[in-house]
């Protein structure tokens, strides 16, 4: 028992050690909760009060007064979400099947695809960390000036189709990929094309991914400032279409808090605006529940 | 049976087309960036751009370093506030919480993610920037480094904790157990064994955190006073400087881009390009380390 | 149970383990006498790897593990040990050597360090010391330095239980310790636990019966009942249960009638 | 879940794709007015566009902001039907967009302002001037308390910015230590929040959530502006691309007439007629 290693001795301290890590790594976590805590419950205590039913269904007006409601701002903010995720899901969810389902088959044949797949997947990888600033400035030279569609629905809803497309093109893979391969094989088994395989069989299998994806995408564009914040030109007016220019509840709150005095109405924008990324998260989490169970049956 | 194939492999090709307009999105982006930033740095000269302490453009003084130190300094603070937090949150995910604790901090880590960046810029405009404004140092106005770091350091938690959680668990536990058989405490092993095998996990999320921090935007222009000053320290304390207003890459595209035009618009692309360039950078040093790892 | 000679070192009485709901061993009462090489065999999921990870409370590290009845070392209650100090003095080499991506030397000096032990000149001799004695001092001793991961199968396996050996336990624990591993590998191992027995008890978790039959000293046979619960069926020298098996199911097993 | 097939998904997609390429342009350009451009004439033009349409119910006017330079260029582009500027279009504009046409629809004088707190009240243009340069950087320098002054001001290429220099710093430069913010409501907002500070500010945002300082004694009023007696006032601009027609013309017509020069003064900048 005097072993040279033995423990016996600094157990003691060891343990102690233990002890004031484990309390330090503990209050990590439940800090994490209290700034979410802090900074949700802030936002909406200040916000509630201006939340009304004619909060949400009135205009703002008043320019720097900050007076009126967010109705036009949500209405702005619906249509973005409609215009980027009708631009991105399609051509993401091609590209995420095309990564997953085709990429390896047809690259193994020629090394020019091999070239173009890792290019592709290149090109996932650096849009995902491109900073949305840049997206609004790219917007702002390419939408905005040079095609001359001015601020606009359009031209914001372009550069913001850009920033969701990584998301929705990665969780489309990761969707695929978890659809387990005897699926394909026993379709592939009875003849079937690979694309036949892919439409009757994986797609439907990973429906709840991709929706993940797509909702994922949805609070992105919500959230979503600094690119609307160069390219939708912030004019709270109804957007009548593709090329009126608009305010989102993001860039209202901006505004808000910047531009006027009227805190209250910005903590009432921001206090909705939290409230619908809560229930975003909490419908993916309820997507991801689907497809985990999906996948363990 | 034959058209049934020429359909698969069309079909094919088309996809791999919609799998390219990434990499087309990148090029363009790329593209009118550089080609509206080059008027300034063929003008101004990219040297100068980089080394320049005066950004005056009524002057036509297009000096970077005012922004780059600025960037460089809220991501410094952000890490020092936001790194040991995130680290010990993927710890605690990853190894110690019992699973009805990490049911809660999981979600609200994720939601933490979600919230819009304007949000966090009210919130440190309404409730950080008069409690920095508390520190009682002359000059000190509120808005400046310090609110803004804070800021930052809870918007590059998620990112942080996230990638090293998922790296940590990535650790075999064939290490985990042979440590603990040795008669080892739980964080030993955690210190000793599991966080050095998931180092380059960690320090890829750290990397990645710090890509998101040095793209923030409109959070950085809410609290940080975009003035254009290199930052120093308000008094003989070294640490005032954190009480000094600053502007960041992002918040000097912003703030001046509507305002700008001709050569002023240019530059303003250039800083545009420099931070693209320069994330481009931080983001595949992350990716070239996490494979590193995962061969 | 009988004819277990010499001093007892573990003795587990009326211990069982339940995986949730599921009953995955039931009583078991055995003794494990000291320097000798017990061997636990049986079927796979008898439960024969859940049993010896009793023993230094490995199955705690699984959510929804419990356990009743009594576990000793030397006639103290093992669950009211220090659990890190309990697992100091019973060590364990896993199926799978699992060297730490570190060099040889720090993988031995682990151990020792964690404990407290600073002094290089000592770390140095308890490094050559446990080497020595996991018969791996030779193939390393130049390059000490060299990643624990580079060296082979058998190597790495030899270098987990000199790490083992390098905080002085008192029993050894070992789950198929050569499953993974070559025959010429094995073959050292083997030979390796012979010296090791003079200083160490150790218990040797094997599905080959040959292997069982070669090393141990005593053997348990583990089965699996109807509900896939594991069950003790047989246990004493390795001699005895190999030729005159009491148990019809240990006959079976042992003739290769079922695997 | 079997509802949703993926050949519905993708038909969504496909469909909601196609939607977004097909309304380019609203009904016509007659029944919408877009003007972008300074955040100083933002606010006017959104109280003139509200009274406008009161009588034009055909007609919507859809203000963004952008700055100054944003509006010159806008209207020059002719991504805007009328561009706004709340400072003089430069001549190096006129040689870029050589078709556009000035619209002076107002001018507006450029306050001095600092936190209610601040116990000074009058300034002359020589002490404006050494504060906003960093020459005076504490509030006793002008016979106040010890205090450091926090000075903030709007970001270059501003107009109101652009004005304050020509008008007030001659050749000095504005110290690079300032707050820069990106329009009026938030320097008017960060003043009032921020004590000890000091800013210039649009006549049309001033309220008691600032203290306006008198210059030279003469405090910053539409009356004092307008008799010529306050010392720094700009135009300000609408800017249409060529002569202005359809919609555009009628609501100018409409900002000039008396009706439109009441809600400009009644807004707190200073009437052109």
């Amino acid at each position: 028992m005097n072993a040279p290693g033995s423990g016996r001795s600094n157990l003691g301290s060891r343990r102690l050690m233990q002890r004031i890590a484990f309390s330090l790594v503990w209050a990590a976590g439940s800090l994490s909760v209290l700034i979410l805590l802090i900074v949700v419950g802030y936002i909406v205590a200040k916000g509630l009060s201006s939340i009304t039913w004619q909060f949400i269904t009135t205009p703002p007006r008043g320019g720097i007064s900050g007076e009126g409601g967010i109705s036009t701002t949500i209405v702005a903010t619906l249509y973005l979400v409609v215009l980027t995720v009708g631009i991105a899901t399609p051509l993401g969810v091609g590209a995420g099947i095309y990564l997953v389902e085709y990429a390896e088959a047809m690259a193994r044949k020629s090394r020019i695809i091999r070239a173009v797949v890792s290019t592709a997947r290149f090109g996932v990888e650096t849009l995902a960390g491109v900073p949305s600033i840049i997206f609004g400035l790219f917007g702002y030279a390419l939408f905005v000036s040079s095609m001359h569609l001015g601020f606009s629905l359009l031209a914001a809803g372009l550069a913001g189709a850009c920033l969701i497309l990584p998301v929705v093109i990665r969780t489309t893979e990761e969707a695929l990929k978890a659809v387990p391969v005897s699926y394909r094989n026993g379709s592939l088994a009875l003849g079937a094309t690979r694309w036949q395989t892919t439409q009757k069989v994986v797609l439907p299998a990973a429906i709840p991914g991709i929706m993940t994806g797509i909702v994922l995408s949805v609070g992105r564009i919500v959230s979503e400032t600094a690119i609307f914040y160069v390219t939708l030109g912030g004019s709270y007016r109804m957007p009548t279409s593709l090329l009126s220019g608009g305010r989102t509840m993001a860039l209202h709150v901006y505004y808000l808090a910047m531009e006027t005095r009227a805190f209250d109405k910005a903590m009432g924008t921001a206090a909705i605006l939290v409230i619908s990324i809560i229930i975003i998260n909490a419908v993916i989490n309820l997507f991801s529940r689907k497809l985990s169970a999906r996948i363990g049956a | 049976m034959r058209t049934r194939f020429i359909v698969d492999k069309s079909v094919g090709y088309f996809l791999m087309l919609m799998a390219l307009t990434s990499i087309l999105a990148v090029f363009l982006i790329g593209f009118f960036t550089l080609r509206e930033g080059l008027p300034a740095i063929s003008e101004i000269g990219l040297g100068r751009l980089l080394t320049g302490s005066v950004w005056r453009p009524g002057l036509e003084e297009f000096g970077l370093v005012p922004m780059i130190a600025g960037s460089v300094l809220v991501t410094i603070g952000a890490a020092i506030l936001g790194v040991p937090l995130a680290i010990g949150c993927a710890v605690f995910l990853a190894e110690i919480a019992p699973r009805w604790m990490s049911n809660i901090v999981r979600p609200a880590v994720e939601l933490l993610a979600g919230i819009p960046s304007v949000v966090y810029g009210l919130f440190g405009m309404v409730v950080l920037v008069p409690l920095a404004r508390k520190v009682p140092v002359a000059g000190n106005s509120g808005f400046g480094l310090l609110a803004a770091s804070a800021v930052l350091a809870v918007m590059i938690l998620p990112t942080i904790t996230n990638i090293s959680e998922y790296a940590i668990r990535l650790v075999p536990r064939e290490y985990r157990e042979g440590s603990l058989a040795l008669g080892t405490t739980r964080w030993q092993t955690i210190t000793r064994v599991i966080l050095p095998s998931a180092r380059s996990g960690i320090v890829a999320a750290i990397i990645l955190g710090i890509g998101r921090a040095l793209g923030e935007t409109i959070a950085m222009i809410m609290v940080i006073g975009n003035s254009v000053i290199i930052p120093r320290p308000l008094n003989a304390n070294p640490l005032t400087i954190f009480l000094s207003q600053a502007r960041t890459l992002t918040g000097n595209i912003a703030v001046e881009i509507n305002y700008a035009t001709g050569i002023h618009e240019s530059a303003l692309f250039a800083t545009g390009v420099i931070l693209f360039v320069l994330i481009m950078l931080i983001n595949s040093s992350a990716r070239a380390i996490m494979r590193e790892r995962t061969r | 149970m009988e004819e277990t000679t010499g001093a007892c070192r573990l003795r587990t009485i009326g211990y069982k383990l339940w995986y949730g709901d599921f009953c995955a061993l039931h009583e078991t009462t055995l003794d494990i006498p000291s320097n000798r090489i017990t061997a636990i065999i049986g079927p796979s999921g008898c439960g024969k790897s859940t049993f010896i990870r009793t023993f230094n409370r490995m199955n705690e590290l699984i959510p929804g593990v419990r356990v009743a009845g009594e576990v000793l070392l030397d006639g103290q209650d093992i669950f009211r040990l220090d659990v890190v100090e309990l697992r100091r003095l019973v060590g364990m080499v896993f199926q799978k050597p699992n060297p730490f991506p570190k060099t040889i030397f720090d993988n031995v000096a682990y151990g020792p360090r964690a404990h407290g032990l600073r002094d290089r000149n000592r770390l140095a001799e308890i490094v050559e010391k446990s080497l020595r004695s996991a018969a791996l001092w030779d193939e390393v001793k130049d390059d000490l330095s060299k990643s624990g991961l580079a060296l082979s199968g058998g190597q790495q396996q030899r270098l987990c239980i000199a790490r083992t050996l390098a905080v002085e336990p008192e029993v050894i624990l070992m789950d198929e310790p050569a499953s993974a591993l070559d025959p010429i590998a094995t073959l050292k191992i083997e030979e390796l636990l012979q010296t090791l027995k003079k200083d160490y008890t150790i218990v040797i978790v094997t599905h080959n019966m040959q292997q069982a039959a070669r090393v141990s000293d005593f053997t348990a046979f583990f089965m699996t009942d109807e509900n896939r619960s594991g069950h003790l069926i047989e246990y004493g020298p390795t001699s005895r249960v190999f030729t005159n098996p009491r148990e019809k199911t240990t006959e079976d097993y042992i003739s290769g009638r079922f695997s | 879940m079997h509802k949703i097939t993926a050949a519905s998904i993708l038909k969504a997609a496909v469909f909601t794709a196609a939607l977004a390429l097909v309304p380019l342009k609203s009904a016509g350009a007659d029944t919408e007015i877009t003007l972008f451009g300074s955040t100083t004439v933002q606010p006017l033009a959104e109280k003139l566009g509200e009274a406008f349409e009161a009588l034009h119910s055909d007609i919507m006017v859809t203000v963004g902001g952008g700055g100054s330079s944003v509006g010159v260029k806008a209207a020059g582009e002719g991504t805007a039907d009328i561009g706004m500027a709340s400072r003089e279009v430069k001549e190096s504009e006129f040689q870029e967009f050589p078709g556009i046409v000035v619209h002076t629809i107002a001018r507006d004088g450029i306050a001095i302002v600092a936190h209610p707190g601040v116990s000074v009240s009058n300034l002359t243009v020589e002490q404006v001037r050494q504060i906003f340069s960093g020459e005076i950087s504490n509030w006793s320098g002008v016979g106040g308390p010890n205090q450091v002054i926090v000075v903030i001001a709007r970001e270059e290429g501003s107009g109101t910015r652009a004005a304050f220099e020509e008008l007030v710093m001659d050749e000095a430069l504005i110290t690079s230590g300032a707050i820069l913010l990106p329009s009026n409501g938030a320097v008017r907002t960060s003043v009032s929040t921020t004590p000890n500070s000091i800013a210039f500010l649009s006549f049309g945002y001033l309220d008691p959530s600032v203290r306006g300082l008198s210059i030279e004694g003469i405090e910053p009023s539409v009356s004092n502006a307008k008799t010529g007696i306050y010392p720094v006032v700009r135009p300000l601009n609408m800017i249409t691309p060529g002569p202005a027609g359809g919609a555009a013309a009628r609501f100018l017509e409409f900002i000039m007439s008396p009706d439109g020069q009441a809600i400009v003064s009644s807004e707190g900048y200073i009437s052109v007629i």
